[in-house]
């Protein structure tokens, strides 16, 4: 793979120079577009329904637990950190730097996505489900009783469905990251000259981290 | 069977059918300029043997001419029709004294609302509920209080020119004078399910009198 | 110096596969993956077919027993007399076909596939499994949307537009498991076409062979560069909204239940939003095709290459402003209205320069009528229909008397049918030699092409005055309205035109198919283009090119007073051709 | 595709064919309950329906039609009641399977019979005697809701998989259209009649709860034990309001 330095990291043979970018990663580029557009629909859609909502919507921190997420936000800013620290020690050629930060950050977004599913979990137990409200739950009761909105059936079908699939893309993340982990990383196929693996997953990685600030701010906070 | 638009049988259709008539004629014109010139070119420049093609890569000035020209014509044709959107379809279009009419779209059915001598829609004087049959009087703003029950259907009166979809969940409101009494047809013209084609009103345009005469034997529920 | 592409995991020239299984099933050449998907789309394309014939029979002859109806179940078609419920599923699947499984795949999946390595001068795609992988997700996907003909109460019955409640209620719509799987397979065919997309923006940037610069590319590239583009940005939207609609169908989510919060126009605009870039996915390649094409036939070079190339981007740009036009009566704002009327009146200046530029190739060329151009030329001549019948739609007072009727109908099919189909059918005979190494038949191609032509106007043209009339779009039987009732006559012409026009087909599909074993043997450079691929033997080897070709000029160097013939392939070196600088440290 | 629901037809009535054969010889021979439903207060006045948009329907009236909700019979009786034994039947016991599917007429853009019961996994066919475009939607909720049209004259069989007192039919395109069909898994049940009268027979003996229902005064219900080959009677009452 490493055919020394100018080659691996440069396209392979622009006529006149396009952009100065190899395959793999403008294919990511791309790929990341994709997804700017496809979590633009879903928070398009999020944002329509909400300002177009029938009454006044969930208040903040009513059903979602904000200081639990909030350490996960952390969580998942630290790991785009070791990520970003990875990424620098293998510019770098330091093969165990690489190790120690890759796996800090695996470890991280493992926690992440563990975290948000144990949330999942808990809300699911108060009665907060994508169809809305379970009967005879205890969110079922504040409903009644006036504290919860009935918007809640939007606000629990654009929560699940949202933060589901930005789960989802963090799942696949740690997935592929533990792969290029224990296949390339371990076996010191990353050198100086070509550690293209780690820069794409670093830009997936980022992004997946910024739509979570995103979703985080729109669905949390406000 | 008619080669032209149908019957004007409201306020607004003949400037539509104006507007229709000036787009024809924009639109024939470049047609028969277009297509005829290729034929020409098809015609005059065919293959012949030693003959070769002139080796151009283009005029930058007729760009400018056939990008500003087409630009002017369609900008032009744009304010026109926003012209008469605004009239027609704008925010406070609606005539103020209309005469109110709800229009309830269920699966394949209309049901109108008649607001009774009160003239009020919501009022209990209001004749509810008559099927696929809608009454105007004739040369008097009615505005249409659409809205639907199940999925989107949409009032389709080609004499009047008119078109509003009724989508669930929405209050549209709808208006149209209609200037010629007659009976007309209304459909659907949105797929709302296997009854779509069935969804088949029959609208009546007729004079006050007449119109106040079926209002009130409507009222006791003999509908005719 | 065997060049020794730098991304190394992209080896092909050295080892191409032996075996069927690796060269023809799961083959990563591009060439091959572009038949497969020819082969696939001409099936869809059929089907479409086949679905519209039974609606043209219902609507030219109302609850009469359709010719071979008996073969369709009681539930659909009792004695083979279509029920309504039927018919608007073959609405429904005629629109999804035709759209995501025939024109789609036919324009992107087999000519970007085809085209794009060897009009670039690479030897594969970038990432030749991704590219693999795009196939068999849109083989999958059609799968699943066969899969839901059959489904227990039969398919998806909301328009190819799927508009809710409709589409999100199996009490309202009488399916379930057909709008479901509907959803479904739309979603796997959007990750196809993403997959597709990463692939060629990807080659299109860095794979090019040394001196194709950006302007030499020729037109069908760039359009199908933008395309990418385009599909890339697009087909998510329309996925998110597809997952939405499926989460309402089945979690019991409500985006879409007006009753408790969900809004429908919300759909709407998700769909338009995708669908108005997507039509000029399926415009953009077959004008690109066609530019190739006309240049080639009249021996001349594009008229204003770069003005051309500039109205590319601009359509692709203002196509993403647009889609309001298609909610002009839905209820939406009208202020909105008349900024989306706008906007799509300027989107006819970008489709009126290129149609000016084509006929400025052919002015003073040296036309020769292979069945192509003839194509080709039909191309120009419908699409300047229904480009001009589009100005009646972007004047919204006129929109609210032609807004979902035949008119609407007419316009789509002139674009699509008269457009983007006879571009299809110039490209494929005018590439098929490429592919299989034999040419089309010239009598038969000729023969199909006037039949074609003739049925296909005879069978549209029609269409406008049912519009004007008001005949409403997607209705099952006509004659229960007194003011349809006299264009049933008409109704029955279009249908007698439809089948004949179908009927006609035949000729195309016997003479593709007998050509591939008995054309005529296509030697390398059969219609005298100056396009790389044509520097290769006839059908092209894995790998393309052992050594990457050099370009010294752009693909439309016909007629060049630099040399007595009349055509200059690009990769031709002239005494007077210097080599293009490679730049430092790039391995050719 | 619905292949599958007649192949469950068939196989459920062969099962159940085998086990006639062992069960009770003829049904007819067990006990009978009779009785009448009264009915007490002023009779709502029926709303005219409107059919001149269907001139085939209207032809078919001579006095305007009206709508069919409480049909209060002369003699003071209501008409359109479904009588039905809701609990009490032993565990063992096994309907014989029908042969004769119901015959449902849309016949004057109406329902012949309004109300009427019929045994799971019998064929109900649906005629359609009037030619013009009717739709049936059955919003069962046990049962699959089905929505079928017949847009001219023609016949189209339906079965029904689970026990459910009244699934509503309607028809879309004529909203007044409306329907009850009571899916048992036993043929005791009776609608009462003109007379306002109904007649249960063939019980095995036994204590049985009787439920009356109608679709707008709701359901009473009475106990019943018969033995043998008596006819008991139950009489049921329903106020106006």
């Amino acid at each position: 793979m490493t055919h020394g330095a100018a080659v691996a990291m440069r396209p392979p043979f622009p006529a006149e120079r396009g952009m100065n970018v190899y395959n793999h990663k403008l294919a990511m580029y791309a790929f990341l577009a994709s997804e700017v557009m496809f979590f633009g629909a879903l928070i398009g859609a999020y944002i329509i329904l909400r300002l177009g909502a029938p009454g006044e919507w969930v208040k903040r921190g009513a059903v979602l637990n904000i200081s639990v997420t909030a350490f996960n936000t952390f969580l998942l800013v630290t790991s785009s950190l070791w990520m970003a620290l990875a990424h620098r020690a293998i510019a770098r050629g330091n093969q165990k730097m690489l190790r120690t930060w890759l796996g800090l950050t695996i470890v991280f977004g493992a926690a992440f996505v563990t975290i948000q599913a144990l949330e999942y979990i808990h809300l699911m137990d108060r009665g907060l489900l994508a169809s809305g409200v379970r009967d005879g739950s205890e969110l079922a009761g504040l409903v009644a009783n006036g504290t919860l909105p009935a918007t809640i059936t939007l606000y629990g079908a654009c929560f699940y469905t949202l933060t589901g699939f930005h789960g989802f893309h963090v799942t696949c993340g740690v997935l592929s990251m533990t792969y290029l982990f224990f296949t390339k990383a371990l076996r010191g196929k990353y050198s100086q000259q070509d550690y293209r693996g780690i820069e794409v997953v670093g830009l997936y990685w980022h992004f997946v981290d910024v739509v979570w600030i995103i979703l985080f701010t729109i669905i949390y906070l406000i | 069977m008619r080669w032209w638009l149908p019957v004007q049988a409201s306020s607004f259709a003949p400037e539509i059918d104006g507007l229709f008539t000036a787009i024809l004629i924009i639109t024939g014109l470049a047609f028969f300029l277009v297509e005829g010139s290729m034929i020409w070119f098809l015609i005059k420049y065919r293959a012949r043997p030693g003959r070769k093609a002139t080796y151009t890569h283009g005029n930058v000035k007729v760009e400018y001419v056939w990008t500003a020209f087409p630009a002017v014509v369609v900008i032009a044709l744009g304010l026109t029709s926003n012209h008469y959107w605004k009239q027609i379809k704008g925010r406070d279009s609606v005539p103020p004294n209309s005469y109110p009419i709800k229009v309830h779209a269920k699966q394949f059915e209309w049901l109108f609302t008649y607001p009774g001598p009160d003239g009020k829609l919501g009022t209990d004087d209001d004749i509810t509920e008559v099927r696929n049959k809608l009454h105007v009087p004739v040369n008097r703003p009615i505005v249409l209080e659409e809205e639907s029950e199940d999925v989107i259907h949409s009032v389709f009166v080609p004499a009047f020119r008119l078109k509003q979809d009724a989508v669930p969940g929405m209050h549209i409101r709808a208006w149209f004078i209609a200037t010629r009494p007659g009976e007309y047809d209304l459909g659907c013209a949105e797929l709302c399910g296997m009854g779509h084609y069935k969804m088949h009103a029959k609208v009546t345009v007729q004079s006050q009198a007449e119109f106040d005469a079926w209002l009130a034997k409507a009222a006791q529920g003999d509908i005719e | 110096m065997t060049s020794v592409a730098a991304t190394h995991d992209v080896g092909h020239a050295a080892h191409a596969p032996t075996g069927i299984w690796r060269k023809y099933i799961f083959s990563t050449d591009h060439k091959i993956v572009g038949i497969q998907f020819l082969f696939l789309s001409l099936l869809f394309l059929l089907l479409g077919g086949l679905l519209a014939m039974q609606m043209r029979w219902q609507l030219g002859f109302p609850n009469t027993p359709m010719p071979g109806g008996g073969i369709l179940p009681e539930s659909m078609a009792p004695g083979g007399v279509i029920l309504p419920e039927y018919y608007i599923q073959l609405v429904t699947m005629h629109g999804t076909f035709m759209v995501f499984f025939a024109l789609m795949p036919l324009l992107v999946g087999v000519f970007a596939n085809f085209l794009i390595p060897l009009k670039i001068g690479a030897h594969d795609m970038a990432f030749p499994r991704i590219n693999m992988a795009s196939f068999w997700v849109a083989f999958l996907a059609g799968l699943i949307m066969l899969a839901s003909l059959f489904a227990p109460e039969g398919a998806a019955r909301a328009g190819w537009t799927m508009y809710v409640p409709l589409s999100a209620r199996p009490d309202l719509s009488g399916a379930d498991l057909g709008q479901k799987l509907w959803c479904v397979s739309i979603v796997v065919v959007g990750l196809s076409s993403i997959l597709g997309s990463l692939n060629y923006i990807t080659t299109i940037i860095n794979n090019r062979a040394p001196g194709m610069t950006w302007f030499r590319l020729p037109l069908s590239i760039w359009s199908l560069f933008i395309v990418a583009i385009l599909g890339l940005l697009a087909l998510p939207v329309l996925s998110g909204a597809a997952i939405m609609l499926l989460f309402d169908q089945t979690i019991g989510t409500h985006f879409f239940d007006p009753a408790v919060g969900g809004q429908a126009l919300l759909w709407q605009h998700l769909f338009w939003f995708f669908g108005h870039p997507e039509v000029y996915i399926l415009i953009l390649p077959a004008m690109g095709m066609v530019s190739d094409i006309i240049a080639n036939g009249s021996r001349k070079p594009i008229f204003g290459y770069h003005s051309m190339v500039f109205a590319i981007i601009a359509i692709a740009f203002l196509g993403w402003i647009v889609w309001g036009h298609h909610m002009f009566m839905s209820g939406m704002n009208p202020t909105l209205g008349s900024s989306f009327m706008i906007s799509t009146m300027v989107i006819a200046v970008p489709s009126a320069i290129k149609t000016f530029n084509w006929m400025g190739t052919m002015w003073q060329g040296n036309l020769r009528f292979h069945v192509p151009m003839m194509c080709a030329i039909a191309f120009v001549a419908m699409f300047v229909i229904g480009g001009l019948s589009g100005l009646f739609m972007a004047a919204t007072p006129v929109d609210m008397q032609i807004h979902d009727t035949y008119f609407i109908v007419a316009h789509i099919h002139y674009v699509l049918f008269g457009g983007s189909l006879f571009g299809l059918f110039g490209a494929i005979t005018y590439w098929f030699p490429k592919m299989f190494g034999r040419m089309m038949n010239e009598r038969w191609g000729k023969i199909h092409f006037w039949l074609t032509f003739v049925f296909y106007n005879l069978t549209f043209f029609p269409m406008h005055i049912l519009g004007m009339a008001g005949h409403m779009r997607r209705i099952y039987d006509p004659t229960q309205y007194d003011f349809l009732k006299p264009y049933q006559p008409l109704n029955q012409f279009i249908s007698v035109c439809a089948f004949l026009l179908f009927a006609s087909q035949a000729i195309f599909a016997l003479n593709f198919i007998i050509s591939l074993f008995r054309g005529r043997k296509a030697e390398l450079n059969p219609w005298q283009d100056n396009g790389l691929e044509w520097t290769l033997p006839s059908p092209a080897p894995h790998g393309n090119w052992e050594r990457l070709p050099t370009v010294y000029r752009g693909p439309y160097e016909y007629s060049s007073p630099q040399v007595e013939e009349d055509y200059l392939p690009q990769s031709r070196k002239l005494p007077t051709d210097r080599e293009p600088a490679v730049l430092a440290g790039a391995v050719p | 595709m619905r292949k599958l629901g007649m192949v469950g037809a068939l196989a459920g009535g062969l099962f159940a064919l085998g086990f006639a054969g062992r069960g009770e010889h003829a049904a007819q021979a067990g006990a009978t309950i009779t009785g009448t439903i009264k009915f007490t207060g002023t009779a709502p006045v029926m709303a005219k329906i409107d059919m001149s948009d269907e001139p085939v329907c209207k032809g078919k009236y001579t006095a305007p039609p009206t709508k069919e909700d409480v049909v209060v019979n002369p003699n003071g009786t209501l008409a359109n009641v479904f009588v039905y034994v809701k609990s009490g039947l032993p565990a063992t016991y096994k309907a014989a399977a029908a042969a004769a599917p119901v015959l449902l007429d849309q016949n004057a853009c109406r329902y012949h019979p309004h109300v009427f019961g019929i045994l799971v996994g019998q064929t109900m066919s649906i005629k359609n005697s009037d030619g013009i475009a009717h739709n049936i939607k059955a919003k069962g909720v046990k049962n699959r809701p089905f929505n079928i049209s017949q847009p001219m004259a023609m016949t189209s069989p339906r079965t029904f998989t689970t026990p459910e007192v009244m699934v509503p039919l309607e028809c879309n395109v004529h909203g007044w259209m409306k329907g009850w069909v009571g899916v048992l898994p036993h043929p005791f049940f009776a609608v009462s009649g003109a007379d306002g009268s109904f007649k249960i027979s063939g019980l095995p003996p036994g204590t049985y709860t009787i439920e009356a229902w109608h679709e707008k005064y709701g359901t009473q219900t009475a106990t019943v034990t018969v033995a043998g080959t008596e006819t008991k009677t139950a009489a049921f009452t329903f106020a106006a309001h």
